[in-house]
């Protein structure tokens, strides 16, 4: 086993990534489908550090993971509203019926 | 710093596993008679009426939410505090740009009566509103009934 | 094996274990309790990778907010019974299809890029750092950013009161 | 306590032998047990300090029968709650309704970790220390929506929806208070907070840029209180409208680990405020035993002052009504803490 270094973390972040992306596409519920893409995101941001830690050696991918992580925030605000809004027209939030943009 | 948070990890699963250690303990000494009626989920003496998992009022998102943007501010001001004291005026004046455009946001829901929640009403106006569950009233339905209590 | 590669495996684990509940637990408040563990390992990893403050921001905002949110937002958005607590599955075989692709492409792609070999010390305190190039290098994004929570709480609350519609 | 570790490792003694990766586990399991039971018999302690003070407010005598003055009575209570049954609801969600108290009590004990106690012994060093405590305390929200949702009761499930709604709320309040006091000391890390107040009574954080430091104690105050839950802001718990709240459902050691974990929380946020706005562990009278374990001592007397006043509170005021609490939080405090941001900011210009 050889000693735990970038190609760990990459390694880590790609199948978090897959899993989220599973999530997204496979979820009926859109509130699942929205706890995917923050796996995703979070996946990327393993990214972002791991290389700021290992070929940049500075924190400017730091930076990048804050404001990724407020971009994701605010995203799930909104995305979340929308649910909200959508269950209270439809009473369901499940994305396969949400089909109409009348409501 | 590894250092540190390894010992916060540490804490967590000492903290988990003390909570694991009494519980089982006191699985060892209890006496363990479980009836339908004691299993029965407590409604002040009623018999429960449906399930529990009821739906509330949007309001609670709106707190969550307002929450969650003020919470991410706070998150990027402690950074600004810690170096606000050799940064000086330039500094002061971004942060002042950067917590008044979120005030902005603040006043806005504020305004809009987000923040509010149901008040007791009182006087005349509370006994024309009032719901009213008499006999000569048609019976609420009973998702009316909830949403008012849930409210 | 040094303790930190014990500290990756045993963090990498948790993290992947608790996402994988996330994905295939048809419950809902479980698939947030998957999410829960799985952004606290995800925590644990910026740690390893010498990010305090993105470790402490990330629990801050990731699961005593936006978690708290989603919750918020199960809670508010089922019937009143348990059975439609579950949340259906579609489309198995194109899904795995697809994510088997992007994964392979994904572990071919870091296994085939030849990684400089670095040397890197222990990790040093950020947010000091952080907090001064969030007034220099970064003062655009940083002020940026209250717009855009502010177009984020304006829209979202909008959208969301009960009596928008 | 790296430091300990090191020297341990370095002199002939015992432990010279091991590998450091094993020694400085043995030291942290050590120590999180250590103040696991401090979080224990802390509880004990407070219970029947609560007992007897309420007793003493309301003149009457309190406990007075399991040993001296009744001071036995709540370890008496605990091997009750040791030996008396636990119920899980038919109805409810068996493995999240077990799940919920090792969260709950799991998140108080990681904060103790970071708190300063001693001048030269710190358990650990955190550099973001403050935030670290913010960011760790604020996922006591999710077990409490967790066991309000796991026991399949209206009453459990309105109580930890309304319970997570306060503590939200309050934490912002809470958080913008902590950064007042970051401004001035220009780092994040608890042991250089408590150094700055070091030198006696007059140097504490909560006299200086009169008024806006008092105001954030007074707004860190009320906001903490509130998200323990504590009167006059233990609506969660409004026993006359919804039983017992999230955890109407949990009986026996169950529901004493949510005791617990709520004296623990009251200890972590009147300890967090003695080190911001009291001065940690530095003694009130410059020089007079102002060193080494000494420390420990003024830090808990100060911390307890501030669990006295909370309990004097309780048995003082009534409770708020829902509506009134969110008006405090969002439209009293929040704007209030801002302004003392503001007010901090522009003295510290001049």
């Amino acid at each position: 086993m050889m000693q735990v270094g970038l190609t760990h973390f990459l390694v880590l972040g790609a199948i978090l990534f897959v899993l989220g992306l599973l999530a997204v596409i496979t979820k009926r519920n859109a509130v699942t489908v929205l706890m995917g893409v923050e796996l995703i995101i979070n996946a990327a941001n393993i990214n972002f550090i791991a290389f700021a830690r290992y070929l940049d050696k500075d924190i400017d991918g730091q930076m990048f993971g804050v404001f990724v992580i407020v971009v994701a925030a605010a995203g799930a605000a909104v995305a979340l509203a929308i649910v909200l809004n959508i269950y209270q027209r439809m009473r369901s939030v499940n994305l396969d019926e949400a089909d109409s943009l009348a409501g | 710093m590894w250092f540190d948070f390894a010992a916060a990890f540490t804490f967590i699963v000492v903290g988990a596993a003390f909570v694991g250690v009494n519980l089982l303990i006191s699985r060892l000494l209890q006496p363990r008679h479980p009836t339908a009626v004691k299993l029965s989920t407590y409604e002040c003496g009623e018999l429960p009426v449906g399930q529990s998992w009821v739906q509330f009022n949007n309001r609670f998102y709106v707190i969550a939410l307002v929450f969650l943007i003020f919470e991410v501010e706070i998150a990027f001001l402690f950074p600004w505090a810690v170096v606000f004291k050799g940064l000086g005026l330039f500094a002061f004046v971004e942060a002042l740009i950067f917590v008044g455009i979120l005030l902005v946001g603040l006043a806005y829901v504020w305004r809009k009566g987000d923040l509010e929640w149901d008040k007791p009403q009182t006087g005349k106006y509370a006994r024309e509103s009032a719901p009213q569950f008499f006999e000569d009233q048609p019976a609420p339905v009973e998702s009316e009934v909830r949403e008012h209590v849930m409210a | 094996m040094t303790s930190f590669d014990v500290m990756f495996y045993v963090i990498a684990a948790i993290t992947l274990f608790s996402a994988g509940v996330m994905v295939f637990s048809k419950n809902i408040i479980y698939n947030a309790m998957g999410l829960l563990f799985a952004f606290f390992g995800v925590a644990g990893i910026y740690v390893m990778l010498g990010a305090d403050f993105l470790a402490a921001t990330q629990l801050l905002i990731y699961v005593g907010g936006i978690l708290v949110l989603l919750l918020f937002g199960v809670m508010l958005s089922q019937r009143i019974t348990g059975l439609e607590m579950r949340t259906d599955t579609l489309q198995i075989l194109p899904a795995a299809i697809v994510c088997g692709g992007v994964a392979a492409i994904l572990l071919w792609m870091i296994w085939k890029t030849p990684w400089p070999k670095a040397d890197i010390g222990p990790p040093e305190p950020t947010t000091r750092n952080i907090g001064t190039l969030f007034m220099t290098d970064y003062l655009i994004p940083f002020e940026i950013v209250s717009v855009l929570l502010l177009a984020a709480l304006v829209g979202a609350a909008f959208i969301g009161r009960r009596n928008a519609q | 306590m790296r430091e300990l570790i090191e020297t341990l490792q370095s002199d002939q003694s015992f432990f010279a032998g091991l590998p450091p990766a094993v020694l400085t586990l043995i030291f942290l399991v050590l120590g999180a047990v250590f103040f696991a039971t401090v979080m224990a018999l802390n509880a004990l302690v407070m219970v029947y300090a609560e007992r007897k003070v309420s007793a003493w407010m309301q003149d009457r005598m309190g406990p007075m029968e399991v040993g001296p003055h009744g001071i036995l009575q709540t370890l008496a209570d605990a091997i009750k709650l040791l030996l008396k049954e636990d119920i899980v609801p038919a109805a409810a969600d068996k493995r999240l309704h077990w799940f919920a108290p090792f969260l709950i009590f799991a998140v108080p004990c990681a904060a103790f970790v970071a708190l300063p106690y001693t001048r030269e012994f710190v358990f650990t060093n955190f550099d973001i220390g403050v935030f670290y405590v913010a960011s760790i305390t604020s996922l006591s929200v999710i077990a409490i929506l967790i066991a309000g949702w796991a026991s399949n009761n209206k009453w459990a499930l309105l109580g930890g929806m309304r319970a997570a709604a306060q503590i939200v709320s309050y934490e912002i309040p809470a958080g913008l208070a902590i950064i007042v006091i970051v401004m001035q000391v220009g780092s994040l890390n608890f042991n250089d907070i408590s150094l700055a107040q070091d030198g006696g009574i007059h140097r504490w954080f909560i006299w200086r840029y009169f008024p806006f430091n008092l105001i954030a104690f007074v707004i860190f105050y009320l906001a903490t209180l509130a998200e323990c839950n504590r009167t006059p802001f233990d609506l969660p718990e409004a026993e006359s409208e919804l039983v017992a709240g999230f955890h109407t459902e949990y009986s026996g050691f169950k529901w004493s680990i949510f005791m617990l974990a709520e004296y623990a929380e009251m200890l972590i946020v009147a300890l967090v405020g003695a080190a911001l706005f009291l001065g940690g562990w530095s003694s009130p009278i410059p020089g007079f035993l102002n060193s080494g374990a000494w420390g420990v001592l003024w830090f808990g007397l100060k911390g307890a002052f501030l669990m006295f006043t909370y309990m004097w509170l309780r048995w003082t005021l009534p409770r708020l009504r829902v509506d009134q609490l969110m008006h405090l939080s969002w439209k009293v405090l929040t704007p209030f803490s801002f302004a003392c941001i503001l007010g901090v900011g522009l003295w510290m210009l001049i």
